[in-house]
């Protein structure tokens, strides 16, 4: 089973790198671009097949490690 | 064991003789996993079949000398119990096709060289080499090769101290990324790769292995064409996280005297290092390739024998002492896993899934590696262009702002500000100086370390080149005050098996020779990187010289900035203007360059061990030496570096701009607050040196020239860098 | 009296903190393993520079969840002084010690060079050598240093007087062009609510030898001795 | 418009981040993680109003800026 998991920055935090790829993709001459937002998409193996276990777990992962929730949303999704 | 067909195609870069040689050895067909590892083994990169021949007439001993060329790293002596463990190495192509990974992985592979032989890595040092500013790729190039080199240096905690870069067309197709590192070992506790001993564990550590960087010629071999994207050769990743884990671990262990013998997995990954171990050891070596920690599925022997998967080590152990080095390796949260044994039958043995996949003699594999006497004619000798010949300036002042502002000599501040410098807590001043200097942990010695070559003379000369590189190297340890010990080299050529290339090769060979010898500077170390060339395209001949030297008190070292107001400034060493083939000719005057230089080697040793000494005496408050660009340039940066101007009131009896730009060579600039003493000590010591002005003041003041104000100076030494990589 | 720094799998300033340490505290403080999972009788506890699993994922994070931070925590709570200097800036804000969050340099270029610090507060166990207003220059060496918080947290921060520490120009001024990294505010060093707990992005263990280019760490070791003597 | 792009490292290249977060949640005590990849999620707004032309200039940007495309795939999808 393979989960997939999107962690974004908040509204209002500042995105220091997506900032700079909007700076660049000016820089290239591309017209037209409003915002640009960075973040991670993090896929995880997981060997159990109880899609609802498989949430579970990894929502506590992205709680307890793979986001900062102070600045960071997440979501999960499970591919089964 | 399928046979693969014999077409040339198939000969993974080996030529029919080769392969004739290998039907001989086995007396039958290698199969492909053999025939992989005889194409590795006998490649240029890890045969050097085309410069062994001339490597061999480097001088390479010395009483302070340990361990010369041949191991995975020189061993100097540094007194008090411990030595220096240093080399240079390229990761040329790799960093052309991915920049940051190419770098990163380069420092990644010479930090192991170091740490394998059971020195603390200390310092690194890099020297690049990028095509022309305005080529489409330079910046990109720039851009993720100084990111690489910092990504990994920094991470793993090893300050990057020093290092050079330039730009020229040649380098278009084909950068240059040689990375160096220093260690410190204590002399009683170094490893070397030789397995002697029979029935040892040979145990692999480090990341598991995956198909990173598998030889190209898998591609064209009959057996993977129908391959699809899966085993593919990937680019190399660098890991400096766990290599900074591997080092730790391995060092810990080294404390132990469990380790016979170690060698890190490099170019040729597993293959080489067991057949290296197994042949310096004179015995045989079994591996049971299922047991090697695997990243990807279904990998075959041929790719794990040839796969160049970064952080990885063998080691051969004491027996039983396997648990021992497992409970390190563990706590350091790393693989460790026991892959064979060594036996007496001097073969290198292969099992997999029950069966024996390869099996190879190692002598021959090892002696009979090809050796080639290259062809070569030697370069023309170019006409020497008397100062005359080359235009003049309509102003000097503007032409040195020029070059103090150009790609070659504005300030390097973006590259290594992007490198942590600091970090351990031994990096003596900042980078920006001539030699970089580190201090020995816990004393008060400290090493003096620099990199250096000029490409244009070795083309215009490569012997003279030759000489040169290693002169310049060597002359930056002296200018802080410390003495030369040894160096190490990186041999950066276009293909050898053209004349005219080959002439290169070995002419700066002959020159570094020589220079090694008169200088009392033995060649310990070295990589050398052929086929350097795009379209037929060679790069400027480059064999970059890394010079390592020690100073007792680190304390009685100077810097290359003005330190006082009202300071003699005095030149040392003859300055006949020699305008060929220098920075001036080429970026200002134009017209053919003519012959660069001459060395003379008597003259760089005894005025470099003049101003040595004269700086350990405590004559000297400031010392440069003069390189690229000439006396103007080397002002221009001791006033910037000091923020204090000087006023020069030399009258040279020799154009002014040839007094100004010329490179001669041996020559240094130095400030005393007494210089009489000095010059005094100078005369009796043959040493031609000259008061030629005083420091102080806002503005640096040239013979007949309009004062440049030293903040002028600063503005435009530090703009093109920045400004250039901002740009698009 | 004795002091520990932690050691996670990819610290790499542990023994350059160590030697600062050594030097003002007479002793040499406890290296402790990050899988460790006591600190007996340490009275000052050191999170060290580096780059602490690589720096992976976020800076910190992953050292944050290491057995020892538990610890850490413990001891911070009961008022024992915490330093934590670059990477250890970054995991004590990922354990909650501290406000705020540490994100990519606003260049996004790794930053190693001389900084001029002015000091916002002297009277804490770190400061105490600093006079409020003293303008330090002290090197910093990150990727990571670019502060950040909302901005309730950062009022709160200003309004408790928690910055330790701004970046600014020689003479003091905070301005734009002082900021290495993009921090709000110019921060570079914070306290938490108690003041016992401090990190910064710069590295006052780096400036404590004039042949290294200076002394201007020194005071806060000096300082930090002087506060677990007392 | 609003363009979400995914960009993750081709099979086979080592990818330090994904091992080591992997290595974290097995000290956490996560079990039946099998594998762990970490990639880079970016979204860009976009002023026009064409989602082809948006595509496309998207997936420019991608092989010109956004991807390392000797070691890096990326997967473009327009939200309208
Ligand atoms: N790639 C680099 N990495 C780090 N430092 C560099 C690099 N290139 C140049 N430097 C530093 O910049 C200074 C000037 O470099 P360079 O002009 O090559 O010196 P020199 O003329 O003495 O050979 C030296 O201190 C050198 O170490
Ligand atoms: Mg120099």
């Amino acid at each position: 089973m393979k989960a997939r998991v999107h962690i974004t920055l908040k509204n209002g935090v500042l995105d220091p790198q997506g900032k700079a790829i909007h700076h660049s993709l000016e820089g290239l001459g591309f017209d037209g671009v409003d915002d640009v937002r960075q973040g991670k998409f993090i896929e995880i193996e997981l060997s159990g097949n109880d899609p609802d276990a498989a949430r579970a777990s990894v929502s506590e992962m992205c709680e307890k490690l793979l986001a900062n929730t102070v600045i960071e949303n997440y979501a999960v999704e499970i591919d089964d | 064991m399928s046979s693969p067909a014999t077409r040339p195609e198939d000969l993974m870069g080996l030529t029919k003789g080769e392969y004739d040689t290998i039907l001989d050895i086995l007396g039958r067909e290698p199969n492909l996993t053999e025939l992989g590892i005889f194409s590795v083994m006998w490649s240029e990169h890890c045969s050097y079949k085309s410069s062994k021949l001339w490597l061999k007439t480097l001088p390479t001993e010395g009483p302070q000398v340990i361990q010369g060329p041949g191991e995975n790293a020189g061993v100097i002596d540094i007194g008090d119990g411990l030595a220096a463990i240093f080399k240079i190495e390229s990761h040329n192509h790799p960093s052309f096709i991915e920049p940051y990974q190419g770098a990163a992985t380069g420092v990644g592979g010479i930090l192991r060289d170091v740490f394998t032989m059971g020195a603390r890595p200390v310092a690194n040092m890099n020297a690049l080499r990028f095509g022309s500013p305005d080529h489409p790729k330079t910046r990109h190039l720039v851009d993720g090769v100084v990111a690489g080199i910092g990504g990994y240096g920094n991470c793993i905690g090893v300050p990057t101290v020093g290092g050079e870069v330039n730009f020229d067309p040649a380098y278009n197709g084909n950068i240059l990324v040689n990375a160096m590192t220093v260690g410190i070992a204590s002399t009683d506790k170094i490893f070397y790769s030789a397995a002697a001993g029979v029935g040892l564990p040979v145990v692999y550590v480090g990341s598991k292995t995956g198909r990173d960087g598998i030889h190209g010629a898998t591609m064209a071999s009959a057996e993977f064409d129908d391959d699809s994207d899966e085993k593919r050769p990937t680019v190399q990743v660098g890991d400096p996280f766990t290599e900074k884990l591997l080092l730790e671990a391995c060092l810990e262990l080294m404390a132990t005297d469990a380790i016979v013998a170690i060698q890190d997995m490099g170019a040729a990954g597993l293959t080489s290092s067991s057949v290296e171990m197994a042949s310096k050891g004179n015995v045989g070596i079994t591996l049971s390739l299922d047991d090697v920690p695997q990243r990807e599925e279904n990998m075959t022997p041929y790719e794990l024998m040839l796969s160049e998967s970064q952080e990885r080590m063998l080691m051969v152990l004491k027996p039983g002492r396997e648990d021992e080095a497992r409970a390190i390796f563990e706590k350091w949260e790393l693989d460790l896993s026991v892959i064979g044994e060594t036996n007496d039958s001097q073969r290198l043995v292969l099992m997999w899934k029950g069966e024996i996949d390869a099996d190879i003699p190692i002598p021959p594999l090892v002696e009979a590696a090809p050796e080639y006497d290259r062809p070569w004619t030697a370069t023309p000798p170019r006409a020497v262009r008397e100062p005359s010949e080359v235009a003049e300036p309509t102003d000097i002042s503007e032409a040195l702002l020029t070059l103090i502002g150009s790609s070659d000599l504005c300030s390097r501040r973006w590259v290594w500000e992007q490198y942590d410098h600091m970090v351990m807590g031994d990096t003596v001043g900042r980078p920006g100086g001539d030699a970089a200097m580190v201090r020995v942990h816990g004393t008060k010695k400290a090493l003096a370390i620099s990199t250096d070559c000029t490409p244009r003379y070795v083309e215009g000369n490569p012997v003279e080149g030759g000489k040169q590189a290693v002169a310049e190297a060597w002359r930056n340890v002296p200018s802080v005050g410390a003495k030369p010990l040894a160096v190490t080299n990186n041999l950066n050529f276009g293909n050898p098996e053209r004349d005219e290339i080959m002439a290169q090769l070995v002419g700066a060979v002959q020159g570094m020779g020589a220079a090694c010898e008169a200088l009392d500077a033995p060649v310990v170390s070295g990589n050398v990187s052929l086929y350097n060339e795009t379209n037929g395209q060679a790069i400027l001949p480059t064999p970059v010289i890394g010079c390592v030297g020690l100073i007792d008190d680190a304390a009685s070292a100077v810097g290359n900035g003005f330190t006082a107001e009202g300071q003699t400034i005095i030149i040392v060493g003859q300055t006949a203007g020699w305008l060929g083939c220098s920075i001036y000719q080429r970026d200002l005057a134009g017209g053919s360059n003519g012959a660069p230089p001459p060395v003379d080697l008597v003259t760089e040793r005894r005025n470099g061990d003049f101003v040595r000494t004269a700086i350990l005496d405590g004559l000297v408050s400031a010392c440069h030496d003069v390189s690229d660009g000439g006396l103007a340039v080397a002002l221009a940066e001791m006033a910037i570096a000091g923020g204090i101007g000087a006023e020069i009131d030399a009258t040279p009896d020799i154009p002014t701009h040839a007094w100004a730009f010329g490179e001669d060579q041996a020559r240094y600039v130095v400030t005393c607050s007494d210089p009489d003493d000095f010059l005094h000590r100078a005369a009796a010591a043959g040493v031609p040196a000259e008061a030629t002005g005083t420091t102080g003041g806002p503005a640096l003041t040239l013979p007949g020239a309009k004062p440049i104000s030293v903040a002028n100076l600063r503005e435009t030494h530090a703009r093109w860098f920045p400004e250039y990589m901002a740009s698009r | 009296m004795s002091a520990a720094v932690i050691v996670f799998p990819g610290s790499n300033c542990d023994r350059d903190i160590a030697v600062a340490l050594e030097a003002a505290l007479g002793t040499a403080p406890l290296m402790v393993w990050h899988g460790d999972s006591a600190l007996p009788g340490v009275d000052l506890i050191a999170v060290p520079g580096g780059f602490s699993y690589g720096d992976y994922l976020r800076s910190g994070a992953m050292a944050a969840n290491s057995p020892i931070m538990r610890e850490v925590v413990s001891h911070a709570g009961r008022g024992v002084p915490v330093l934590g200097i670059c990477n250890g800036f970054q995991v004590l804000t990922e354990c909650g010690l501290l406000p705020g969050v540490l994100m990519r340099n606003a260049s996004l270029k790794f930053v190693c060079r001389d900084v001029d610090l002015r000091v916002e507060r002297g009277n804490t166990a770190f400061t105490g050598g600093y006079k409020v207003g003293d303008v330090i220059r002290i090197p910093v060496a990150h990727h990571d240093g670019n502060y950040f918080t909302d901005p309730d947290t950062l009022k709160s921060i200003e309004d408790n007087d928690q910055v330790a520490f701004r970046y600014c120009e020689p003479d003091g001024t905070v301005s734009d062009a002082a900021n290495p990294n993009g921090s709000l505010a110019n921060i570079a060093g914070v306290l938490n609510g108690n003041g016992n707990v401090l990190g910064m992005m710069p590295h006052p263990e780096r400036l404590i030898d004039p042949l290294l280019g200076g002394t201007g760490g020194t005071p806060m070791f000096t300082a930090l001795a002087e506060a677990v003597a007392a």
